[in-house]
């Protein structure tokens, strides 16, 4: 047995192969769904179909899905110029910080100025973050993925020093900030949950897509990716980009902890530091590191999130079961459609025709 | 008080312990070309099959083997992933950590849920109260056995040429007859079970109990240690003693009267600063393994 | 008997052969590689298979190699049928193989690649092998330094470690994927006398070259592949140059006869066919002198260890000449294509490009002062994740924007001129990597050539190409010229630089040790000042 | 196994529409010793019949825990909802504020909010402090240390009552404070209790879990924390604090059933003469001896802490890494 490349793939295999790996899932996770105490089946449809069958629950849904919108985008730009940022957590973290030194600075502005000022801000604090590993890398070719990875605790860090320090709660004496100012808050979409943050990020994958696809940068960027050598020969100034990159990159995670912390939270806390860079490296990866994956990966995992906090309430199905299930169904899935290029062949079939001569 | 400079050093080698197990049990996979981002919930399993098996059966030499077990299959996950199912290696690799601590802490929901806390067995220390030597055996196996036998295996046998002739370019090693899937998945069997005996290390050396995120990014920084010690034995045991110093140097100094008004997040953070500053002092020069996070196929 | 009876009677009975390929087809998605193929060699036989670029010849050796596995057909060693699912069934079977793309592992020394086939998995001794690399080395005359890192040798150096690593395996039969393209001809002699010392020991070799004239010399036996089909399997004795060539392009073997019976034709015929990659024409006599510099290099250097890469390297390339460099691999032309290039900043000298300074500049500032270039890593040139088009557009982006959009439409037209214009066999979409290394080379040039540059820097264009092709970049290198460009062609060939340049320099130890004009160049005087001699200096 | 509440399910779906319906929302999972004290509690008020008792944890974020409860409420509608708000505060109270119908007592750092959102703590002063006494009086070296989570107004509480106790027994006591700035990480949280010991601790409080392990290892008299955890380190652990939300929960259910639920504070119910906390009883199996005269100091300070003569001092300021007390 072994696996020969196929030749065309007919559209529906793709199709085909997820469908594959979702009745995968439900074989290998019914063990332990039974093993918990409810019905596989209907735990699965909890899981995954109930939150898309209400409006309520898709506002949950694309409100779960806009942070990792952000972060995925972060890291799919610079993935595909070859800068493999895994720091898109501490990223996520310093705009947020950023964004709240804002409003705590500045209190009391009307949300015409308070919004774009925070945002602003949450972005250059990103950025900030994002500024010295890319530094080392330009200046010095020091690997990229050391250095981010490790800002991502020291992020973590600073963030509670500064919740423990000068901005622990003055009514509360608690480790989170003070609530922010009235203007401080990004408008509420369709009266739900879902904040102005989301369209912010289906903007930028709009923006993204489109620079990707239609520009000359966005053919600079995939040959720089794709081969650094050859780019660098065809006068692509690859260095550069990566740059470049590495800081939008790092721009796009800082909004996307903005954007949570003024349409979510309304304070920063430290549950802010909940992993949402480190999802972003799936969902870029997991959606071909292409903007539209990215916001494709983004719903499913927000899908899923909501499904398996819905399925713990409803079927008292322990927390960590969400955990099982989305995990043996990223890979079933990441398998199926990798495994969709091929065919399976028994052994090599022997010649049809007698043999001359 | 003097500053207890032995008790920093003995701490040194305890906390590095963990680090060399999940450093040296990636290493042999990123050799290959294979990156394994499963290596968080690799220790996490190890970690937790061995406390479980510890609290079943009462013996730390079942447990241990246990651990070893659990790790090599989670190794193997790896393999089938990204070997011979060709998967993304980052996302193989996230993935299989999302499911091992999901699956851990499922069972341990289901099989501790509630109540005490379970305290099993652990490994007593060898030497005890004599200083720098006192440490648990597998603190001796991490520095005396396994790390000098990967540098001879990868310096000096057929097995680390082919491990190399595989991740600096598998098409090579094919033409020369060695077969890159194999090599690819015993590193990352190996491997696996080596970075799960690493997290056994925390239940049943250390602790003698399991606890939710016991292994606290501790896999992470075993990625960052490979990278930072450029594949080599060597540098990468240097590198988590490195880390392992200014861990136990800033646990120290928090309860150093001296240091009484530093904020205790910059002293945490000390570590993870001297790693990257010391990365940046070593300079440029990260060559990667040829065929890192690529697959390989015929035609 | 006539060379079309033989090729008629493909499968005249004899022993049973050594190796045998019986039905062999292979598809690679819609494109069929190998078409039912039939084919045998016998011990102490070398069988050469010929045929242009693309033809299906490096599929059908992989395949028996074990590197590719076919999709129908067989495979008899000694007449028992075997299955190939690995090279390492393969070397157990006594095969060995130089892969057309080199199989080396770049950070390893020479002992540690020549050892690790067949090394065990235990202790292993370096000592031990390093002798047993020097001793074979002698013994099959191969020379190489067994403590060398493979990725600092020059192509040539590394074609001969490919060479000893195939030869080590003490095969029964031998198959060398273009062997020669990288080696000079000193090598080439080397390696065809270990050949026939080899053959002549019981060995069978499978042989695959462009080069007509090394097939003509070695073979004993010819097959020729067109489109994935054998379309002819015949000894080699009494054929020449000229009737393999007609066969292999598609000429029917009746007009072969005539071929071979009309000598008058032959001129004719070579000229057509491009024999043997030599340029088929004499240069023409291109009057320099007074025209302006197209490239100026002065005082050019690269420091190295122990010495310098390029050393002090001055020459001037005037519009409308195309000028040479000679050199054995090794003595600097990389480093030298690399600087003029700007893929590595000199330690010393200038670089004019036309009455612009490119010395300090990066690769677009060079572009746009009219540099183009053709170097030898084809594959390296292109991005090879990208189509056609793309690749052909890229360095010039800018050039076919809308507004702040690349027009798909613009693109698309601009690709299909070029592929029109420069016969490349592709459409506009098609991935760069799917394309034979003549079409990628057809690539290359068209979009060096399309942005008509003050000067073109080509590094061994025509390597590895099928005689057709070499024509072809010959004829768009001599447009060029004729068109008012400078040409500086670097080429290890000697006949390609006699045949094509105006003058020839020639570069040893990575200094400039001559000059000869094109009229009054020869193999040999050139061969005296490539080795080192200066005082053939013009 | 445990108690993950399937059997609950159960016994909510039998429509006995007359017990009140209790909804746990816990932020972290419940193997993380706070809030497994509380859901320990509810699981031990349902099992008596008195109320009807689900579930779900791990509810790390703001939004998910703003998820989470509405979804609770629009599909379960409980009663009354129990949980922790910390990192989570501002969501709460605006769901709560939404909900005026659904009695909230959370887990908080802030103060009530009417009509309808009580808050409770683990008020672990009074134990912390007799703790600390026994610290005291056991120490020869004199320093004592503690290993704690993070500088956060609940542990700081704890820990500064600790100190208070040991100054008690031993004025001249230093007592040493490492944060390990995580609520799961014990093989630091051991390494830090080393340190203490290798800067002279000869006495530990395991406020995190790991510091037992370093105490049993080093033959230290060492205190427990949230339940007793003698069990873990039977030579070495003297004692533990001990939370029992049993009466807080009680108190709002019946608040709740006599429809006399109003906003409050219901810290009281959770110190020692309330029953909400206690010091698990003092080791007698210990390596090492316990002075029957101290233990005799702190059952008299137990007692007046009961009868009310003596109210525990509590200061919420983050303590120094290393606070000698007294002169
Ligand atoms: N892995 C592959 N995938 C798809 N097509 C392939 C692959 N390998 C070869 N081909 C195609 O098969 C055909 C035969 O290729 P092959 O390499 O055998 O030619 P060749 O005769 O060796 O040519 P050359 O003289 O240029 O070396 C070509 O059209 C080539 O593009
Ligand atoms: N990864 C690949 N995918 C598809 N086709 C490939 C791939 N690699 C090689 N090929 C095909 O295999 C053939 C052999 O590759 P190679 O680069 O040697 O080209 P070539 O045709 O032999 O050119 P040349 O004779 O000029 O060297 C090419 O024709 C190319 O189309
Ligand atoms: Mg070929
Ligand atoms: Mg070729």
């Amino acid at each position: 047995m072994r696996f020969v490349l196929r030749g065309r793939e007919p559209r529906w295999l793709a199709a085909a192969a997820v469908g594959l790996a979702i009745v995968a899932t439900l074989a290998l996770t019914a063990g332990p769904i039974r093993l918990a105490g409810a019905a596989p089946v209907s735990a699965f449809e909890r899981y995954v179909i109930s939150p898309l069958t209400t409006a309520n629950g898709i506002a949950e849904v694309l409100l779960a899905a806009t942070p990792l919108i952000f972060t995925g985008l972060a890291v799919a730009i610079a993935f595909r110029v070859g800068y493999y940022n895994i720091g898109a957590e501490g990223q996520f973290l310093a705009g947020a910080m950023a964004t709240t030194a804002v409003a705590l600075a500045l209190p009391d502005l009307p949300a015409g100025a308070a919004l774009p000022l925070a945002l602003i801000g949450g972005a250059l604090g990103g950025v900030a973050w994002a500024f010295l590993p890319a530094l080392l890398r330009r200046r010095a070719g020091i690997d990229e993925v050391v250095t981010t990875l490790l800002l991502n605790p020291v992020a973590v860090l600073l963030l509670q020093g500064l919740l423990n320090g000068p901005w622990r709660n003055p009514e509360t004496g608690f480790p989170d900030s003070a609530t922010f100012g009235e203007g401080y808050g990004l408008p509420a979409l369709f009266g739900s949950r879902v904040h102005a943050g989301l369209l912010i990020g289906l903007v930028l994958v709009v923006v993204t897509a489109v620079v990707l696809r239609a520009t000359p940068l966005g053919v600079r960027l995939r040959a720089a990716g794709q081969s650094p050598a050859a780019a660098e020969f065809s006068g692509v100034r690859v260095g550069l980009l990566q740059w470049r990159s590495a800081l939008v990159s790092g721009a796009l995670a800082g909004l996307g902890g903005a954007s949570q912390v003024l349409g979510v939270q309304h304070q920063l806390t430290g549950s802010l530091a909940a992993g949402y860079g480190y999802t972003g490296v799936v969902v870029a990866t997991l959606g071909g590191l292409s903007a539209f994956g990215v916001l494709a990966v983004a719903l499913l995992l927000g899908d899923v999130q909501v499904g398996a906090q819905g399925a713990s309430i409803a079927l008292q199905l322990p927390s960590q079961m969400g955990g099982v299930l989305t995990s043996v169904l990223l890979l079933t899935v990441v398998a199926a459609l990798s495994v969709r290029h091929y065919r399976l062949v028994r052994r090599t079939p022997r010649s049809p025709q007698p043999v001359r001569g | 008080m003097d500053f207890p400079v032995i008790a920093v050093l003995a701490a040194t080698l305890t906390i590095a312990t963990p680090l060399v197990f999940g450093a040296l049990g990636a290493l042999l996979g990123e050799r290959t070309g294979v990156l394994n981002l499963g290596i968080e919930g690799t220790l996490y399993a190890g970690a937790f099959v061995g406390f479980y098996v510890a609290a079943r059966t009462g013996s730390l030499a079942v447990a241990t083997l246990a651990a070893v077990v659990a790790g090599a299959l989670a190794g193997a996950l790896m393999a089938l992933l990204t070997v011979t199912l060709g998967v993304n290696q980052h996302v193989a690799g996230i993935g299989t950590t999302l499911l091992l601590v999901a699956a851990c802490d499922f069972s341990n929901r289901q099989l501790f849920g509630g109540g005490q806390q379970t305290v099993t067995e652990k490994f007593d220390r060898w030497f005890a109260g004599s200083g720098i030597p006192a440490q648990y055996p597998m603190t001796f196996v991490a520095f005396l056995v396994l790390a000098p036998a990967v540098w001879w295996v990868l310096r000096s046998t057929g097995a680390g040429l082919r491990l190399t002739a595989v991740g600096e370019n598998p098409e090579a090693a094919d033409t020369a007859g060695i077969s890159v899937a194999r090599t690819r998945w015993t590193a990352l069997v190996v491997g696996g079970a080596l970075m799960a005996l690493g997290g056994s290390f925390l239940t049943l050396s250390l602790l003698g109990t399991f606890t939710l995120d016991i292994v606290s990014g501790r896999g992470w920084i075993c990625i960052a240690l490979v990278i930072f010690g450029r594949w080599k034995v060597v540098p990468v045991v240097l590198g988590a003693l490195l880390f392992g110093l200014f861990d136990a140097l800033q646990l120290q100094l928090a309860i150093t009267p001296a240091f009484g008004s530093v904020p205790n997040e910059l002293l945490i953070a000390l570590p993870y600063l001297v790693v990257i500053a010391a990365l940046a002092v070593r300079g440029r020069g990260v060559r990667y393994p040829g065929s890192y996070l690529t697959a390989y196929r015929r035609a | 008997m006539t060379p079309a009876a033989v090729a008629r009677d493909v499968s005249a009975s004899r022993a049973t052969p050594l190796v045998e390929l019986r039905g062999i087809t292979k598809r690679f998605g819609s494109l069929l590689a190998n078409d039912a193929i039939d084919l045998s060699v016998d011990a102490g036989q070398v069988l050469a298979l010929l045929g242009e670029n693309g033809a299906g010849k490096s599929t059908l050796t992989r395949i028996l190699y074990g590197l590719s596995r076919a999709d129908a057909g067989e495979i008899l060693i000694a007449g028992e049928p075997v299955t190939m699912t690995s090279p390492a069934d393969a070397l157990a079977a006594g095969i060995g193989m130089v892969t057309q793309e080199f199989t080396l592992v770049g950070p390893m020394t020479v002992t540690e690649n020549l050892m690790l086939a067949g090394s065990p998995l235990g202790r292993i001794d370096r000592k031990a092998a390093r002798a047993r690399v020097l001793a074979a080395s002698e013994r099959l005359g191969v020379p190489v330094d067994p403590d060398a890192v493979v990725e600092r040798l020059s192509v040539g150096e590394r074609q001969r470690v490919e060479i000893l690593k195939a030869l080590l395996g003490d095969c029964r039969l031998l198959v060398l994927d273009e062997p020669t393209a990288v080696l000079v001809p000193a090598d080439v002699d080397l390696l065809f006398a270990s050949i026939r010392r080899l053959t002549a020991e019981g060995m069978a070799v499978v042989f695959i070259s462009h080069k007509l004239h090394e097939v003509v010399d070695l073979a004993d036996r010819i097959g020729i592949l067109r489109r994935g089909k054998l379309v002819a399997d015949l000894p080699a004795e009494g054929l020449d140059p000229v009737a393999i060539a007609a066969l292999m392009v598609g000429a029917t073997e009746s007009s072969v006869e005539t071929a071979l019976t009309d000598r008058v034709d032959e001129e004719a015929l070579a000229t057509a066919v491009g024999l043997d990659g030599a340029p088929s024409a004499p240069a023409a006599p291109a009057p320099t002198g007074d025209r302006p510099a197209a490239l100026q290099v002065r005082g050019l250097t690269q420091a190295g260890d122990p010495r310098p890469r390029v050393d002090d390297v001055s020459l001037t390339v005037r519009a409308g000449e195309i000028v040479g460099v000679a050199g054995v691999s090794g003595n600097g032309q990389t480093e030298l294509v690399a600087l003029l290039c700007g893929t590595t900043p000199p330690t010393a000298g200038t670089v004019h490009v036309g009455d612009t300074e490119v010395t300090g500049l990066d690769v677009a500032a060079r572009l746009r002062a009219g540099l183009g270039r053709l170097t030898e890593d084809r594959r390296g040139s292109v991005v090879l994740g990208m189509s056609v088009e793309q690749n052909l557009v890229l360095e010039d982006l800018d050039r076919f924007r809308t507004g702040p959009f690349l027009s798909r439409r613009r693109v698309r037209a601009h690709a299909e001129a070029l592929i029109e214009r420069f016969d490349i066999r592709a459409a506009p979409g098609d991935p760069i990597r799917s394309l034979s290394g003549g079409n990628m080379q057809k690539v290359l040039l068209a979009r060096a050539i399309e942005r008509d540059p003050t000067v073109l820097v080509a590094s061994q264009p025509t390597r590895g190409l099928d005689v057709g092709a070499c024509q072809y970049v010959y004829a768009q290198l001599r447009a060029l010229r004729d068109a008012g460009s400078g040409v500086l062609l670097v080429s290890e060939d000697l006949d390609e630089l006699i045949g094509i340049a105006d003058r020839i320099v020639v570069l040893s130890g990575g200094r400039l040790v001559g000059e000869v004009a094109a009229a009054d160049a020869t193999r040999e005087a050139l061969g005296v000042l490539m080795t080192g001699s200066r005082e053939h200096a013009a | 196994g445990g108690t993950t509440g399937e059997e609950d399910t159960s016994s909510s779906s039998s429509g006995d529409d007359d017990t009140i319906s209790v909804f746990g929302a816990f932020a972290t999972p419940l193997e993380e010793p706070w809030d497994g004290a509380i859901h320990a509690a509810l699981t031990s008020v349902a099992d008596d019949g008195e109320i009807e008792y689900q579930h779900v944890d791990d509810l790390g974020t703001a939004d998910e825990m703003e998820r989470a409860l509405r979804d609770i409420i629009a599909t379960e509608d409980p009663d009354i909802i129990i949980g922790d708000a910390f990192a989570a505060e501002e969501a709460v109270r605006e769901v709560a504020a939404e909900f005026p119908d659904t009695a909230f007592a959370f887990g908080s750092g802030g103060t009530e909010q009417a009509p309808n959102f009580s808050v409770f703590d683990n008020w672990l002063q009074d134990p912390a402090y007799l703790s600390g006494m026994l610290a005291g009086g056991l120490t020869k070296t004199g320093t004592i240390g503690v290993v704690g989570a993070m500088p956060i107004p609940e542990v700081n509480r704890i820990v500064n009552a600790f100190t208070a106790g040991a100054q008690e027994t031993n004025p001249s006591a230093t007592v040493t404070v490492s944060f390990i700035n995580s609520f799961f990480d014990p093989a630091t949280a051991k390494q830090a209790a080393e340190a203490a010991v290798a800067g002279g601790a000869d006495v530990l409080f395991a406020e995190r879990d790991g510091v037992i392990a370093a105490a049993e290892e080093k033959g230290l008299p060492v205190f427990g924390m949230m339940v007793d955890q003698q069990e873990q380190a039977p030579e070495h652990v003297v004692s533990s604090l001990v939370w029992d939300m049993r009466p807080t929960i009680e108190a709002v259910v019946a608040a709740v059933a006599d429809g006399s639920y109003e906003a409050s504070n219901l810290a009281e119910y959770s110190f020692m003469k309330n029953g909400g906390s206690s010091l698990a009883p003092i080791n007698t199996g210990t390596a090492f001896p316990i002075p029957a005269e101290l233990i005799a100091a702190v059952e008299e300070r137990q007692a007046a802490i009961m009868d009310g003569s003596f109210e525990t001092p509590v200061n919420e300021d983050e303590p120094a890494g290393s606070t000698t007390v007294g002169e």
